[in-house]
């Protein structure tokens, strides 16, 4: 295993609000890692500083060149598309060649920016001469990446590629991707919140909250305020009344994180006693759900179901030998009340 | 070859009666010197002659000269012509001095506070009219609300006067270039003239070159020569502007 | 050399001293400058916004006019406006000529280019998207003409301090259509003038420090606007 | 059915380039509709066009105020969230309040604001007061929207209001959707290229390609190029060298549409000879898939099955009581040659 | 009035006469402001890009001293500029004074103040996301400056002309350092000066039009500049 970044003891602060706190983090060569969590835990933030383009309030970002011997110097090894992409205001060929430019490296340019739009999706002539403002969204964002692609950096760090990016071409981009790692041997971090396209892309996953990785697995999240039950034990209502018992909790706006290998997924049927069930809500808590997507997860082969229990979804992952749900049908989680980890 | 260049502040109606773009070509043909001339009120021409940044004088303001000599800053103060001052104002005449030798026409201005402008920039017109309120004793000129001290060109304090129905003191060239300017219809007449008082002498003066080392003075020195020429008083006693006479050479040996 | 630190020298007592001449020209000056940046601004804003904000016909002649202007020599302007207020002139009833007043028409005239020019390069360099969102709210009309500069106030700033600069420091208008008259309409720039005409060259100096003190505060007044936008 | 907007005969061109042909659309009052499409298809375009923000260059678009006597001008009934949110150089709590000062609406101001915030899932106490600076990209984007909801409109037009919003909140938004329409009767149009999302919220859907509206239901798109095959059948290439066989090309690059209804899917059996089949593909055409995800729709009720094959996903709709299927089967999907529309 | 119109005929003469001493004041009106818009734009432009991009202790106070320096009058820049080239000045014995070079240098201080503050403005109203576009693709130090300005090349092109309109309408400091020089130091303001004293208000006029059509001719060969950016 050969880390193309430690990450040590970063703290990141915006005035005296601190938004990144990781004590460790390893991000490994050639290969794809996903970067999820809510909004405003710090993604976009942790990729402009494994970019180098904003310095760490404390802390030591150590970056090992992904290919050896690589002599271009650091900012050119090392691309970032950001999350809004800027245009800058010339033709989209311009925009796409810029990288290029500066690095004086403009042997065969348009052949290489044709290429690079043809992996984005775009049509060399029908786009390669428009200006930057004759563009859609959809159609701007491909135009940064493929400005990014282009350059084939050793790493790419890529801030939602795919946001008010068409299926079809999300798609696209993501053969881009996959064909920077196996071809150049690029290592990619990819932050999204179209979890069914990352999870179909990366080879790893850091989950980010408020700051803090949290795992590397996709957890669900449950949000306070929680209510003392008894004991050690918790609950936050759920809508239909449903109460989601856990144990554990610090104080009323502790945050829960449940992993989608700790959930059991059961459907409802006609003899299953909830209330029997209920009297075991020390080990277990039961709640009522309904089915509302089912997933293939590229990484570990395995099925991840979405199940809708009012207006929270949990996520739980199934082995693709287990029994088979439908969208919409009715079924029973089941939580064990120890299962989660909390943070605050 | 080195041009031979000679640099000569003078004041502003020297330049602007076009005396010199008369002179200073029959100059150059005479010599091949080429004079520069930077027009200027007469204190910044001191000013510009005490810093040695030109070689030679030519102004209109005789006691500030002898002082500028007396200090060391000029030598070779030589007078060479003149002209005459004019007093103008409406013709309607509210204070009634059309005739009067110029004291008295000055005495009653002020006793009847009739609207008086002023160039009041320190040039040599409005040095001498300054010393003219100092020879009829008026005090406190400057707190008056009769008296109007624009701090402009001649002409412009013409202007102001016409349009205020004010006196005013004035060099005769400048005048006349009023008048021309008016079409002959001018809103201010003279009133008062040829008043051995008004005489305004003008005199060139060579910076002093053992204080100024740059200065060149064998240039300076040439020019002097030649501006008292008989050649040269005749060339200037024949300009005249708009038909009229303006300089009466008197250079004296 | 020595001028300058006369100058600097003689700035302080002219204050401290409270000089009265000099004081006169001072307010003569705020006046004037308040009058025409006032003009100006109320004018050339909306003028400028509508030349960067909407497209007609003649768009670019009319810009491509405005930023000409830029360049009109100061006495040009004086000599225009001394025609029009003159007495012989078609406003020459009104008796402006050598007051206050026409010096600040004068330095209106100045100012309006530099106004328009600025806000309207502002407006056009502003994000279409903000525009669209203006408008998406419901923003129209005097509401997006204020929202709008709000939003570039940083550069609106910049032009009404790049104006003013150009108005305090003028001397060919003021020279002209005022008079440069003591105690009425001499302003702290004819004042350097005639100093400096005079061979007082240190007074010239101070009284030019003087003006930028003045413009030193009224710096200082607009920090707020200045902050980061 | 009372319209809250007809479209007859809009065209809208950029330079010589024309970016909408409609013939004609209705969007009926208090409906939710979901505006579908690959990028650049023209949905921004429509979307401003109903905020009667830009003028079509020909055509007509008249707007039947939704509410019976309102009062209030047209630009203060529409409101339009636009694809690339802009803040105005303010505080978050500004940002939200600013369309209500030029509505000189400004009772219970700070209640309202909050709620707002509340809507899209963001805490008035962290956020009020932050600078427009001092967000991250999914923050700025649920800020817009909150200065949009606050509004109440009666028509709400939504351009990609969840991208780059994290799960969670894209759920919250949708339910301040819902209750914009049961509350105040707004009529509300969205862009997304979040199919999921979009299925499980709008009433109506309606999709565009290159500017046309092409249907009211999700359809498949499969671009060109086709080959000929013979009579009046063509071919397209398929990843696993497999052909998607359709009748009635017009020429090499037509795109052909293939509506989720017309597609069946069925389990690939070990007695499905594959070979038999191909005899019939005058009339069907077979080819091997997988499934990706099975989702459910919430405005049928059926479930949408995602089939990957190879790089393009085809999207069947199933009735609830179909047999079941789980993603990563393999599955055979038949498809009627003659079930193509077909656009150039 | 009758002036404004004699003003539009003679200023027709004297270009088409192809009148010696105007054509003189042209020449070296334009050698002069080619110097010290040259001077300024190179000087200018990195200087007020460091000031909108970088972050450095004492930034604001520095940008509030470029802002009052707007208002640098040009009789004071020439006083300075004569202290110290004049004979006795620490300069003396370049002998620069009344030379077109001195009025460069004045001039170059004149325009700094605007290039410097408008293009920090500029630089400093750009999107923080083009920043970090750039940066992101790689850009430093000379490729970011000219990337940024040219993103911004509307502004800075509306800075230069502004700049540029201060400098070819300034007279106090071709006056105080150049001297007005017949078919030397004068340029063509300081000729319309010279006329206007002299009463000759037409041929003020008439050189007040030479001098915008310059100014015209300039934004015309800069229109490609002020495309939509
Ligand atoms: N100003 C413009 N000039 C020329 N063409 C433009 C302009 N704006 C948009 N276009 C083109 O118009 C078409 C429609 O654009 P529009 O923004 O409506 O697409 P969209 O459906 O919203 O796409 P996306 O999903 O990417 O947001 C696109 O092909 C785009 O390239
Ligand atoms: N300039 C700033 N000043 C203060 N706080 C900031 C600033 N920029 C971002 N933040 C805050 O820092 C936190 C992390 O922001 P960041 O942009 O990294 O989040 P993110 O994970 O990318 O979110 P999103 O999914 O919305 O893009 C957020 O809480 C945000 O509000
Ligand atoms: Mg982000
Ligand atoms: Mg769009």
């Amino acid at each position: 295993m050969k880390p193309a970044y430690l990450v040590q003891k970063l703290r990141h602060f915006y005035g005296r609000k601190q938004v990144l706190n990781i004590d460790e983090l390893t991000i490994e060569k050639h290969k794809i890692v996903g970067l999820v969590g809510p909004n405003g835990s710090g993604k976009s933030t942790l990729l402009r500083l494994l970019a180098f383009v904003e310095y760490p309030s404390e802390g030591k970002i150590t970056y090992f060149p992904v290919l050896e011997a690589d002599g271009r110097p650091l900012r050119f090894q090392i691309t970032l598309l950001c999350q809004e992409p800027y245009l800058l205001k010339r033709t989209v060929f311009a925009n796409i060649a810029y990288g290029l430019k500066i690095r004086k490296d403009t042997r065969n340019l348009h052949d290489r920016v044709a290429e690079a739009l043809e992996w984005v999706g775009l049509d060399y002539f029908s786009f390669a001469k428009r200006k930057w403002y004759e563009l859609s969204g959809g159609e701007a964002q491909r135009v940064a990446l493929a400005a990014r692609l282009i350059l084939k950096p050793s790493v790419l760090l890529l801030d939602e590629p795919t946001a008010s990016v068409d299926a079809e071409s999300a798609q696209r981009i993501r053969d881009a991707i996959l064909m920077a790692k196996s071809e150049w041997g690029a290592t990619i971090v990819i932050s999204s919140h179209d979890r069914n396209w990352l999870y179909e892309s990366c080879d790893q996953l850091v989950h980010l909250l408020r700051g803090h990785i949290i795992g590397s697995a996709a957890e669900n999240i449950v949000f306070g305020p929680w209510k003392w039950l008894n004991g050690t034990l918790w609950y936050k209502l759920l809508d239909g009344n449903q109460r989601l018992i856990l144990k554990g909790a610090e104080n009323e706006n502790s945050v829960a994180l449940l992993s989608p290998d700790s959930l059991i997924v059961r459907p409802l049927s006609e003899n299953f006693n909830f209330f029997d069930a209920e009297k075991t809500q020390r080990e277990v808590c039961y709640i009522n759900g309904i089915v509302s997507a089912l997933i293939m997860e590229r990484a570990t082969n395995n099925i991840l179901v979405s199940i809708a229990v009012g207006h929270i979804t949990f996520n739980a992952r199934l082995a693709s030998n287990h029994q088979m749900l439908y969208p919409g049908q009715k079924v029973i989680l089941e939580i064990p009340t120890d299962s989660a980890r909390w943070v605050s | 070859v080195e041009q031979k260049v000679l640099k000569m502040a003078t004041t502003t109606s020297t330049d602007n009666s076009g005396l010199l773009d008369y002179l200073v070509p029959l100059f150059e043909k005479n010599t091949g010197i080429d004079l520069r001339w930077i027009a200027v009120g007469t204190g910044k021409a001191l000013e510009l002659g005490k810093n040695c940044d030109v070689d030679i004088l030519l102004v209109h303001a005789p006691a500030a000269e002898k002082k500028f000599v007396e200090e060391g800053y000029g030598i070779d103060r030589t007078e060479i012509m003149y002209n005459d001052f004019v007093i103008i104002g409406h013709p309607d005449d509210p204070a009634q001095i059309r005739g009067m030798p110029v004291l008295d026409a000055f005495k009653t201005i002020a006793q009847k506070g009739a609207l008086f402008v002023s160039r009041g920039d320190n040039s040599g017109t409005n040095k001498k009219e300054l010393n003219l309120w100092n020879q009829v004793g008026i005090k406190n000129l400057d707190q008056s609300s009769w008296y109007v001290q624009t701090g402009q060109g001649m002409l412009t304090t013409i202007n102001i006067a016409a349009e205020r129905k004010a006196y005013t003191l004035t060099d005769r060239g400048t005048y006349i270039k009023y008048e021309y300017n008016m079409k002959g219809h001018p809103a201010l007449v003279i009133l008062v003239e040829n008043d051995p008082n008004l005489f305004n002498q003008y005199s060139l003066i060579i910076v002093n070159p053992r204080r100024c080392t740059n200065v060149h003075f064998d240039l300076a020195r040439e020019f002097l020569k030649w501006i008292t020429s008989p050649y040269a008083q005749r060339a200037i006693g024949n300009y005249k502007l708009l038909g009229k006479k303006l300089f009466i050479p008197n250079y004296r040996r | 050399m020595h001028y300058i630190t006369d100058g600097f020298v003689r700035a302080i007592l002219l204050l401290f001293n409270k000089d009265p001449e000099t004081f006169s020209a001072i307010k003569t000056t705020f006046t004037v400058t308040t009058c025409s940046m006032t003009a100006s601004l109320v004018m050339g804003i909306p003028m400028g916004f509508c030349l960067g904000y909407y497209n007609f016909p003649y768009k670019k002649v009319i810009r491509t006019i405005v930023d000409t202007c830029l360049a009109l020599p100061t006495v040009l302007i004086g000599l225009i406006v001394y025609a029009f207020i003159s007495s012989r002139g078609p406003l020459g009833h009104l008796g402006l000529l050598f007051t206050v007043w026409a010096i600040a028409i004068g330095q209106t005239i100045l100012a309006l280019p530099i106004v328009v020019s600025l806000t309207a390069t502002a407006i056009e360099s502003q994000d279409e998207q903000m525009r669209l969102n203006l408008l998406s709210l419901g923003a129209r009309g005097r509401q997006l003409l204020l929202t709008s500069l709000w939003e570039s106030r940083l550069m609106i700033t910049t032009a009404a301090l790049t104006a003013y600069g150009r108005v305090l420091t003028e001397v060919g208008i003021s020279m002209m259509v005022g008079g440069n008259i003591k105690w009425h309409t001499r302003t702290i720039t004819t004042a350097i003038a005639l100093e400096t005409g005079k061979g007082e060259f240190a007074t010239g100096i101070a009284l030019g420090l003087v003006l930028m003190s003045i413009a030193f505060i009224i710096n200082l007044l607009l920090t707020f606007l200045k902050r980061r936008i």
